[in-house]
């Protein structure tokens, strides 16, 4: 078990108390690719940074964080320090600002490996170009004299997948790393992350909120919605939870053509206007009076599928 | 994305604020305890002492360095030191032989012969010859490269002639009783090629440098013709203009001696610095231009003399130091000056009123009282005098006026009302009453009186004194009766000079004379 | 390459502006330098003599070509007051105040730059506002005041400057130690205007996503500051800076006056006050075109800086 | 505690400024004594009962003389802001609106008048225009007029390629219209700091205009005179110079706060 999150609860502290995430509970197994799915506004990326820490200053966080058994929460600032980028690392979705623009990006990479690496200059400097090696960079020395804003976004996240990597992480936590790439770039950084995962047996929360996309690469697939977990299944087509079901519907299937695009009535609630009981109920098609006041249980149905339903 | 970790502590310093404001009240208390205390005065003990550097502090500058071209007053009050004519003037206001030894005047009062002192020498070590004397009494008639200024005393010299190695004659066109004065005029060596760029005489100081707007240094000139004269070794003129940094210069003892000085300042200079008090030939004057309404009326004028105050002037500008005048003569021009005009117009409100009802301005009238800003002393002055000449219903309206400006509209066009200005005196008095002759360039008052040019006439015919100075006590009457200009006072001069400088002898002209000052240790 | 060549012919343009500007204003000016030279006492033919000499008779547009071409060829024209090229008048005072100006911009930054990032890190504290409110009070006391209570405090009560002026050349300690009283009172509003500019961009700074990415290096929090935030701040400040140039230049004629320092701005004021047109023109033109062709500079050196703009 | 932060600027720069403008307003109707009157008596006396902030070398009480002084101050703030309010802004929304050669031509005056430090351009229109309050305030006018063209300017530049402008465009509204309309009030609150800033400014250079002898004349007192006036007798009489110094920097100090805080304000409207 890599990393093991127990009842996590997120709050802002505005002008009133608001929760984002709410008792979330999940775990991510050694060499295992978790997909975290969910609409904008779910928590999905909250969650990432809490595991990191790197909230902001009114944000606030509860619950357990047991990263290979240690509860991560109350490591100090110095310890946290060096657990990140060593044992968990990040990759993020803007390439384009998610690099110093004033530094080389050969030195970005090597930055990491001076901070958590004994290795004298030379031997990072080689270390960095089988990295760029790694991630399928081509003209190595001459990229690795290069600024950010000379590459263009795969290559950039190519550069920030090498830094992710260069110190082995028992973990990577991949907050939608293809979003902002064309479909050509997408696929090859996705088979970039399987290879490295199959390599490396490092252990990969994918976030996303590409239904396909994380239908092919994770092995597990966790599916958010308003701050709390509704399912977590292995396969897309055994999915139960109404809420996942629509999701899957709206996507344009070729088959369906002619007929209306499928969407699913109403918003999201924000933060403000979540109520109890189950979240999805006010826009579920099978929604009953009781889902309105009691939040169900995540229950573990047949062979490790998770839901949160009373009616499925 | 808000991102920076929440671990950043926050620092309650309200205290911080606190000593803060302590702080500033422990300043302000010590700015202005600190003015009090008093020093001991033991000049007695103090002996003299040789040599020493001797910094003076002036607010003008020079014009030219080269004598005969200069004309502004900021360049003799320095040069002074420098240049030497044949005759010189005194601390008494008296002409003495300088260059040449002694001197006679012909019968027919139109010869006048030099005797050249023996030994006297130039800065650069040569000579003085008869020839140099020459050469220099020519130059003033302004055939020189650069520049045609024509002297008085040039224009009225016919020849000029050399008698023999040690005399020479000078003859004149016509009589000028007033033209001894003349002769202070220096006298360069012929050889010389720029003047300006080195200027050299027979003074007691040498020049070494001059750093335009900024100092003009010079040292002492050890074969200076009087034995033992100077003591001080070098001089340096600071030229800076704010009276504000002069004084702080003087408080933080980096100037010397600074002349002229604003009375304001007594209090804070009287327990660390020796002030000597003085008696100015200046003479500072409320001039109404007598060509325009309603200052062409006599009456008016006598109106605005009663109705002003010059002792509260005195009083409030002048720490009561100034001595108020009037005509235009200052008091320390003893020999000459008429103390009966004194009591001609004394302060008088109903008199006042009763002339300004006669002449016609019942309730009063308005005028524009221009006051050049770079002398605050005048523009002070102006405030007061337009609140006296309210009680009396004349509204004076203040503007304040560039000096440039002054120069070019006031003194040489006479376009204004009123204005507030001072006139500084000369060695010979008829310099300085010949402003109000009527055709004179500078008479800026515009006053015309036949009888007042009739004595100053006169005046030029005759060589003997005691009737010349009987003329002159009468024409100072005519402008106390006439007062083409109210005449408010002859400001104290006021020179404040570091506590162990001694023998400061003041001049009736503008002049700084280092030779005679020494340091006592 | 281009924009170099287009930025130059604009400052050439500029300059241009700048003498006409300069030059045309004086023209008009009530007041006669021939007469304000030679003062009270000259007659009228000496004054008609010195103004033929000073071509003040000819029409304005030869003067102007004279004046400009001379300036082309380095000769600022004679002062009038002083009778002396005004190129060896300012020679001799300029560098009073370049290095008054370098030394108040110095302060400026060394104590500007920390003032901002302690502002912008405890942006939110009341020791923030303390320290925002007190670089807003640097902002508000003219400086002439401040250079006055400057000098009284510490000039003569504690007599620990003097006002007597030493050269850099002759003695370079003393001479920085003279010029720190005035250096400082010049500098204290650019401080608060440094700070201000520093506390904005690194609150804005703070926010990139670069600066998450080395937070999830596990760098920490003041070596992300030092390598990553302040190196992103530094490159607008550079034009703050050049923004400084023309204050603070405006700031030392004003300076200048309160501790008699003899640099261009005391020449400055006297030219102005005695009708010196040529000197007074000189000058101006002098530093317009320092503040320009520094302008000019911090924009290459801002370009150079950062990798981002190609020149 | 965020939010009640943020308001001290607002909290203490209005409460400066309430109090001047109140000090003001009284001085329209009650002054403790005559600000002209002199009696030399009474020269350079420290702050009694009933001179309470001392008086001046003419006897003068200085505490009227300050009251009737926010007067000037105030005015040379006002107008001299308008003057250069109303022009550089038609410069900056023309050049900005427009581009093109105008943008350049007018670009390359402002530049050429910002090369001037503010004193030297005040100083050259005073030696030619003449000293007076008249002339110092449209000289400080001249002074701000190239800080608003430029705000405006890139105000309206940012403005110009938004939609609702080509919307506007579209529906054949004229170019006053639109600028008038459209861009201009959604540039005014830059436009507004600007302003404070530049009222405050305005106060600081009558001060040092005043004290190169060129400012505001004698009859009308002003701050800035007095303060130049008052510091030949710093050491005789401290409290003549601190008076009038306080108040140019409490004055000063308000109007910055005030800027800041709407500069903070607009920049969380995202108006910036």
């Amino acid at each position: 078990m890599t990393i093991e999150i127990k009842n996590l609860n997120v709050y802002f502290n505005e002008k009133t108390k608001l929760q984002a995430v709410n008792n979330l509970s999940f775990n991510v197994k050694k060499g295992e690719i978790m997909g975290l799915v969910g609409e904008s506004g779910c928590g999905k990326s909250l969650t990432s940074l809490s595991i990191m820490r790197l909230l902001g200053k009114n944000a606030s966080l509860t619950g357990e964080i047991n990263f290979l058994g240690e509860n991560i929460l109350n490591l100090s600032k110095k310890e946290m320090g060096s657990l990140r980028g060593k044992e968990i690392s990040m990759i993020f979705q803007e390439p384009l600002t998610a690099l110093n623009p004033l530094h080389r990006v050969g030195k970005q990479i090597s930055e990491i490996l001076k901070i958590h690496t004994s290795l004298s200059k030379k031997e990072i400097k080689v270390k960095t170009l089988d990295l760029m090696q790694e991630v399928n960079l081509k003209d190595l020395e001459n990229t690795y004299k290069k600024f950010p804003h000379e590459l263009s976004g795969g290559q950039r996240q190519r550069i920030i997948i090498a830094m992710a990597i260069a110190c082995e992480p028992k973990l990577i936590i991949a907050d939608e790393p293809t979003t902002a790439l064309d479909v050509s770039t997408q696929a090859q950084i996705i088979d970039l992350l399987k290879e490295i995962n199959n390599k490396k047996h490092n252990s990969l929360l994918f976030i996303s909120h590409d239904l396909d996309l994380v239908g092919d690469l994770c092995h597990r697939i966790a599916i958010m919605y308003a701050g709390h977990i509704i399912e977590v299944i292995e396969d897309l087509k055994d999915a139960k939870h109404p809420y996942t079901k629509c999701l899957l519907d709206a996507i344009p299937n070729p088959l369906h053509k002619g007929n209306e695009l499928y969407s699913i009535p109403g918003r999201v609630p924000t933060l403000a206007e979540r109520e109890s009981g189950c979240p999805f109920a006010g826009r579920c098609p099978i929604a009953k009076e009781r889902c309105h006041k009691i939040l169900p249980e995540l229950l573990e149905r047949e062979d490790r599928h998770l839901l949160r339903c009373l009616y499925v | 994305m808000i991102l920076v970790s929440k671990e950043v502590k926050t620092y309650y310093l309200g205290g911080i604020m606190k000593k803060l404001m302590g702080l500033l009240a422990v300043l302000i208390l010590m700015v202005s305890g600190c003015g009090k205390e008093k020093s001991s005065n033991e000049n007695s003990l103090k002996t003299k002492v040789d040599g020493g550097e001797l910094i003076v502090r002036i607010s003008q500058d020079m014009d030219f360095l080269d004598p005969h071209k200069a004309i502004a007053a900021g360049t003799y009050e320095v040069m002074f030191n420098i240049f030497e004519g044949l005759l010189k003037p005194t601390n008494e206001g008296k002409l003495v032989p300088a260059v040449a030894e002694s001197f006679e005047i012909s019968k027919d009062n139109l010869i006048y012969t030099f005797k050249l002192r023996d030994g006297i020498k130039f800065h650069n070590g040569k000579d003085v010859k008869v020839e140099d004397i020459i050469f220099s009494l020519t130059r003033i008639s302004g055939d020189f490269p650069g520049n045609s200024v024509v002297r008085d005393l040039a224009k009225n010299i016919k020849e000029i002639k050399k008698i023999d190695e040690k005399t020479v004659a000078v003859e004149l066109n016509k009589v000028d009783g007033t033209i001894l004065s003349k002769f202070t005029t220096a006298i360069i060596p012929r050889e010389v090629a720029d003047i300006e760029q080195s200027p050299i005489g027979t003074g007691p100081f040498k020049f070494i440098e001059y750093l335009p707007g900024q100092k003009l240094v010079m040292e002492k000139f050890s074969d200076y013709w009087v034995a033992g004269v100077p003591t001080i070794d070098k001089v340096e003129f600071s030229i800076v203009k704010d009276e504000q940094s002069s004084i702080l210069s003087l408080q933080m003892g980096e100037i010397d001696l600074y002349p002229r000085m604003g009375s304001a300042h007594i209090p804070t200079l009287e327990s660390t610095h020796n002030i000597i008090v003085t008696e100015q030939n200046l003479m500072q004057i409320l001039s109404l231009n007598n060509k325009v309404k309603p200052f062409d009326d006599l009456r008016v004028r006598q109106a605005i003399a009663y109705a002003m105050n010059s002792q509260e002037i005195i009083d409030t500008l002048d720490a009561g130091l100034g001595k108020p005048i009037g005509t235009n003569m200052s008091p320390v021009m003893k020999n000459y000056y008429n103390a009966e005009t004194e009591g001609v117009y004394t302060h008088n409100i109903e008199k006042s009123k009763k002339l300004l009802k006669e002449a016609g301005y019942e309730n009063g009238f308005e005028f524009t009282l221009s006051l050049p800003t770079n002398y605050r002393f005048h523009a002070d002055t102006g405030v007061i005098v337009s609140e006296q000449l309210k009680k009396v219903g004349i509204k004076a309206n203040l503007v304040e006026v560039e000096w440039g400006t002054w120069l070019k509209e006031i003194y040489a066009g006479r376009k204004y009302e009123g204005t507030i200005i001072a006139l500084d005196g000369k060695i010979e008095p008829y310099d300085i009453l010949n402003r109000y002759i009527s055709t004179h360039s500078r008479n800026f008052m515009n006053y015309e009186s036949k009888e007042y040019d009739a004595v100053m006439k006169k005046i030029t015919q005759i060589t003997d004194e005691k009737t010349k100075t009987d003329l002159y006590k009468e024409a100072q009457m005519i402008l106390a009766q006439d007062i083409p200009v109210v005449f408010i006072m002859a400001p104290a001069g006021i020179i404040a000079t570091n506590k162990d400088l001694r023998g400061y002898t003041p001049y009736p002209i503008y002049v700084q004379d280092i030779s005679t000052l020494y340091f006592v240790k | 390459m281009i924009y170099f060549i287009k930025r130059i012919c604009i400052m050439i343009f500029t300059l241009f502006l700048v003498s006409v500007i300069s030059f045309s204003v004086f023209q008009i000016i009530p007041g006669d330098p021939a007469l304000s030279k030679l003062g009270i006492e000259a007659s009228q033919e000496q004054i008609d003599v010195l103004r033929t000499k000073l071509m003040l008779d000819k029409p304005l547009s030869t003067q102007y070509i004279h004046w400009a071409g001379n300036i082309l060829k380095g000769d600022l024209g004679e002062s009038i007051r002083f009778s002396r090229p005004i190129k060896e008048l300012i020679g001799e005072r300029i560098g009073v105040t370049l290095s008054l100006g370098i030394y108040a911009i110095l302060i400026a930054v060394i104590v500007g730059i920390p003032l901002g990032i302690l502002n912008a890190k405890y942006n939110d504290t009341k020791f923030g506002v303390c320290l925002s409110i007190f670089s807003q009070a640097g902002l508000a006391i003219p400086e002439f005041w401040l250079g006055i209570i400057f000098l009284i405090v510490f000039g003569i009560m504690f007599k620990l400057f003097s006002l007597k002026y030493i050269p850099f050349s002759q003695d370079p300690i003393s001479h920085i130690r003279i010029l720190t009283l005035p250096a400082f009172a010049l500098a204290i509003s650019r401080i608060s205007v440094v700070a201000r500019h520093m506390k904005n961009i690194i609150l804005e700074e703070q926010e990139k996503d670069y600066v998450r990415t080395a937070y999830s290096k596990g760098l920490s929090m003041n070596k992300i500051y030092v390598f990553h935030i302040l190196q992103n701040a530094l490159i607008p400040t550079i034009t703050i800076i050049g923004m400084l140039t023309a204050g603070v230049l405006g700031g030392a004629i004003v300076v200048e006056q309160v501790f008699n320092l003899p640099g261009i701005g005391t020449l400055l004021i006297n030219g102005v006050t005695t009708r010196d047109i040529p000197l007074v023109q000189g000058i101006i033109t002098y530093i317009a075109s320092v503040v320009v062709i520094i302008n000019f500079l911090i924009d290459i050196l801002y370009r150079i800086i950062d990798p981002r703009i190609s020149i | 505690m965020n939010k009640k932060i943020k308001d001290y600027n607002f909290i203490i720069g209005g409460g400066i400024l309430i109090f001047l403008l109140l000090v003001m307003g009284v001085s329209f109707f009650y002054l403790p004594h005559s600000v002209t009157e002199i009696n030399t008596g009474v020269k350079l006396s420290p702050p009694s009962s009933s001179y309470l902030l001392g008086t001046d070398n003419f006897g003068r009480d200085i505490l009227s003389r300050l009251m009737k002084g926010s007067q000037t101050a105030f005015l040379v703030g006002i107008i001299s802001v308008s003057i250069g309010c109303s022009i550089g802004v038609f410069l900056g929304a023309v050049s900005g609106y427009f581009g093109g050669r105008i943008d350049e031509i007018i670009m390359r005056i402002i530049d050429a008048m910002m090369a001037f430090p503010g004193i030297l351009f005040a100083l050259m229109f005073i030696s030619v225009f003449g000293v007076g309050i008249e002339n110092t305030m449209i000289a400080i006018g001249i002074m701000s007029i190239p800080t608003f063209a430029r705000i405006t300017r890139s105000g309206f530049l940012r403005e110009k390629e938004l939609e609702y402008i080509k919307a506007a465009r579209v529906r054949g509204a004229s170019n006053f219209r639109i600028i008038y309309h459209h861009i201009l009030p959604n540039v005014i609150s830059p436009i507004i700091v600007a302003a404070t800033m530049s009222f405050s400014s305005a106060i600081l250079a009558e001060a040092a205009l005043s004290y190169l002898g060129l400012g505001v004349q004698a009859p009308n007192p002003s701050w800035g005179r007095m303060l130049s006036e008052s510091q030949m007798y710093f050491m005789i009489a401290p409290w003549y110079t601190l008076a009038p110094g306080t108040m140019i920097s409490l004055t000063v100090l308000a109007l910055n706060m005030l800027g800041d805080f709407l500069r903070g304000y607009q920049r969380r409207q995202g108006k910036i």
